[in-house]
């Protein structure tokens, strides 16, 4: 079982059963619906933007598993204050990861990203780990910096 | 297990038979409890597969030479024993397509246009409990046609709610089709009452047996249905090849789906005119290989006794519900009086979808998820279940394993 | 056979590839000349269809568990597989489906809802040396629509007559659907200057590539068409699997067709949603063993080097071709300026009926009879013909034996 | 080629060279059209009653394959003048022959039926040697004594 602990650490665990930033916006800029059809996890994500653009407050509503949870709560407290082009480099840098196409450790800044790295042994929930993100990314495709249609 | 009980299997014996279960997942015994989502295949199943490529490789029907006349018998050959299986005499009744959905899609796209068809607000029936495919063939042509889709409600024991029928079954009903075992909950439905009232409006019956044919004797002629369908991969058989049983008298009078080779009597550019039932249904180069190989399927399913083989299984399914039940956290979703292919259950605090991935790290196979009866997940609150499902090749050593993975997804969760 | 000429195949090693060939019929060696009909299949592709019944039977998509994740991973990585022997680069443009005939009445109920629909006096346009699975489903869904079925003309030659293309082609025409190789006669037609006009209208451009993706390197993009489709089994693959490629921005516009699992996003009792491009073409199981087999095949196919195949083949027919002309009372029907596939021909004073029956008694198969291909068969006149069609693994023994077996026939009826 | 020559022997040839009573029949009784979709084999069969309704006359055109073309030739030699209960024991004879599941030898009067005997080796032509009695029985049946409505 340890490889599962390695998938299911601590942190995950904490993070899926009180997930930071669970919680609707006021006003949001940018907002954005993601839907794992394997899965069934859905994520309702919302974001504000500050001055010059950072992403200052983000939050999400999911009915997920543990690890689109916590990946989500996790997110938002990364992110936050994060430039739009940074957020997209982490948002690669992430996925790279996951996926098992980086293997290099992150840098300190973004360590609590490494509790996921595991997942690149689970096909099936690589999606999983990355729902969260893709929303962000097409919450700030879809609306480029103009405030959200949905 | 009894060995020795003439009228149990011998479980034993019957894991020889499949050799998709002699493996390791994750360094532990393969537990195969997926057999709903399709089945492990049967030694004989794989060789009746393979020797057509090795012996008989031709085209079914349009050959004179000796592989494609050796071929078409074995083709043919098939829809006796499917005949055989299901009891009825007419061969001719026995239509090839790749499963129980194409067999609906075939169904809903047809029975719209025999005799007068159907009219703006004629009623189409399904249930609660049923698989996406008994839902949306008959959505999307409801949308063409103007019907009006109505649907059996369950309790929350996950039961059909049956005491008014009469409620949903009017002389506008034209189509009734329900399935025979709910592959989300395991309920056995109780398809008698139902069809009964569904007569007596003249109704015409359909029957998805997909998760009633590996686990129990179906006879169209018992159930008194005028159609019947399951899926050869989930009862032993290769993809591609499922069965849709109908009375001859209603598809000579249908007109065909697909159109294409095999299907036709005579082409010209100004009008076609069609083969005979069941020709006229099967456009095309059929899945040769696959309709053979369900033949073997089913001969191997028979070869063991099909009560004997739902007495085994009802036996497991008992020992799995009564387990899950005795454990904290854990509950079983529905609680049918009659009980067949599966059973689900959630486990408090943990997403079906983490539970999966843990017990797969154990060996244990099972599913996770709406099991593509979504409007059912929704009527008993839930986004997903956690499904065991059972086959003739389980055992008690499979229920322990299941307990146990689950007892190893509790305590990472704990 | 130049056995060292690198750009000749080595027919000898191709031979031992295929199982199904190491057989006597009737005392003789088969001699198979049918593969027009479906191919002999290599070894590689029983093998990969055993081993997922072996090692990875499971359903795909919806599973998290082991098995489930690698028939997943196999069945999906074939999409990539097509997408290189296509030479496209984007991968969610192949769906998988029986083959041919039923990708043709997937194209016609869908095309027929796209944007605007057809309208009552829409035309489509297919040839006259088309196979009925490109004639009936356009001629069903004109029945429904109103649409006019157009059909370009042959000549005696069994050529396309394309000088007055625009004839036949207008603003009304909304799909132009045409086979690349007549499966009857062996003419490859000239699809190049039939799309051009197609396109100048704005039509809709299909090709059927049942007859040419077995024997020379065929590209949309070089086509430029907006489908094409092809048939595993006559691809060297399994029974119950082939393709349909389609310019993803249409198939995003275009309606499902088939209703049930795996093609949905989500679904109430109300409404679905459907899933992405390709998956909302693929309703419930697909037929994973067979499409996987498929894989294996076009990686068989590419890796013989798809230009040698064709070259081998095509020195073949020319000597089929010239031998069959040079004996009495034979007659090679059609004159194609380009050729592939097969040669047909009558024999004065035999029926092909008979012939069939008595080359197959020499070992020889081949088939006689209109090759669902009735309208063509009327313009020539002729109500059935003899087919002697190649494969990869025939050489020029197997040319003898049909010239031999033509003689046995000839003394018979003298 | 043993085997061929018993399936295509001199009589077969013969009458699909040189069929008999190949000809349409003015006012016929019955009628019925045979298609055999395997072959694409056609005929149209034609029968005049005499008195006490034996069939005094039948004729036949046929596009057809020798085994068919010669097994509706002698159909018209052999039922000629045979009342219609005769005919159909003959057929379910020669049909039980052809399919293999009698093995006794024709009687005398029927030896012209001998011919097609080796066609139980060949499932695909069975039904080519038996199109024109089916076709037979078809204008018999369909008519009951009635004129033809074709
Ligand atoms: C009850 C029921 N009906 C229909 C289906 C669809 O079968 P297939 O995917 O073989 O078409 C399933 C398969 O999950 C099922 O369980
Ligand atoms: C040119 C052509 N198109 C279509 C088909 C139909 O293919 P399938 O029977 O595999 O659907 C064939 C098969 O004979 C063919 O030769």
């Amino acid at each position: 079982m340890s490889s599962m602990r390695e998938l299911y650490q601590e942190m995950i665990i904490d993070h899926s059963r009180s997930p930071r930033n669970h919680k609707k916006l006021d006003h949001p800029d940018l907002s954005a619906r993601g839907h794992n059809p394997l899965c069934g996890d859905e994520i309702d994500l919302e974001v504000k933007r500050g001055e010059d653009g950072v992403l200052s407050e983000i939050g999400f509503e999911a009915t997920a598993c543990a690890i689109c949870t916590a990946s989500a709560s996790i997110l938002t407290e990364t992110l936050k204050g994060k430039s739009e082009e940074d957020a997209r480099a982490i948002f690669h840098r992430f996925h790279s990861t996951v996926t098992g196409e980086v293997e290099d450790p992150y840098p300190s800044e973004l360590m609590k990203l490494e509790v996921f790295t595991g997942v690149k042994d689970y096909p099936s929930r690589v999606k999983c780990a990355t729902l969260a993100w893709h929303t962000l990314i097409q919450a700030l495709d879809e609306n480029n910096g103009e405030a959200s249609t949905e | 297990m009894n060995a020795g009980d003439p009228m149990s299997l011998n479980v034993h014996e019957i894991q020889k038979h499949f050799p998709g279960l002699n493996q390791q997942v994750h360094g532990h015994r393969l537990v195969y409890l997926d057999s709903a989502a399709t089945t492990q295949k049967p030694v004989a199943v794989m060789e009746a597969v393979d020797s057509v490529y090795r012996q008989d490789c031709a085209n079914v029907h349009r050959g004179v030479h000796t592989l494609s006349e050796r071929a078409t018998a074995r083709f043919e050959g098939v829809r006796k024993v499917v005949a055989g299986f299901l009891g009825i005499s007419d061969s001719r009744e026995v239509i090839f397509t790749r499963g129980v959905t194409e067999s609906m899609n075939l169904l809903a796209n047809t029975l719209c246009h025999l005799d007068s068809g159907f009219q703006p607000g004629d009623e189409i029936l399904i249930s609660s409990l049923d698989h996406h495919a008994n839902i949306v063939p008959w959505q999307l042509i409801s949308e063409k046609m103007g019907t009006v889709l109505k649907v059996i409600p369950c309790d929350d024991a996950g039961e059909l709610i049956l005491s008014d029928l009469d409620q949903w079954i009017s002389e506008k009903t034209r189509v009734v089709s329900v399935g025979h075992v709910s592959n989300a909950i395991g309920t056995v439905n109780d398809i008698d009452t139902i069809f009964a009232e569904a007569r007596k409006v003249g109704a015409i019956t359909i029957l998805d047996a997909a998760q009633s044919a590996p686990h129990m004797s179906i006879s169209p002629k018992e159930i008194d249905c005028d159609f019947l369908t399951f899926s050869g991969h989930k009862t032993y058989g290769p993809t591609g090849a499922g069965v849709l049983w109908g009375k001859k008298e209603l598809l000579d009078r249908m007109p065909p789906w697909q159109g294409g080779g095999d299907m036709i009597r005579t082409v010209s550019f100004e009008e076609s005119s069609f083969a005979e039932t069941p020709w006229k249904f099967e456009a095309g180069t059929p899945d040769i290989a696959a309709v053979i190989g369900l033949g073997a399927a089913l001969e191997f399913l028979d070869s063991m006794g099909r009560d004997k083989v739902c007495s085994h299984e009802t036996r497991l399914l008992q020992k799995i519900e009564s387990a899950l039940k005795s454990m904290d956290g854990v509950n079983v979703v529905g609680e049918p009086s009659l009980r067949a292919c599966c059973v689900s259950f959630t486990l408090d605090g943990v997403h079906p979808h983490d539970a999966a991935t843990i017990m797969d790290q154990n060996g244990v196979a099972i599913r996770a998820g709406h099991h593509c009866a979504m409007p059912l997940m929704k009527r008993l609150g839930l986004p997903a279940t956690i499904r065991a499902s059972v086959g003739m090749h389980n055992d008690e050593a499979d229920v322990e394993a299941l307990l146990e993975s689950v007892e190893a997804v509790r305590e990472i969760f704990a």
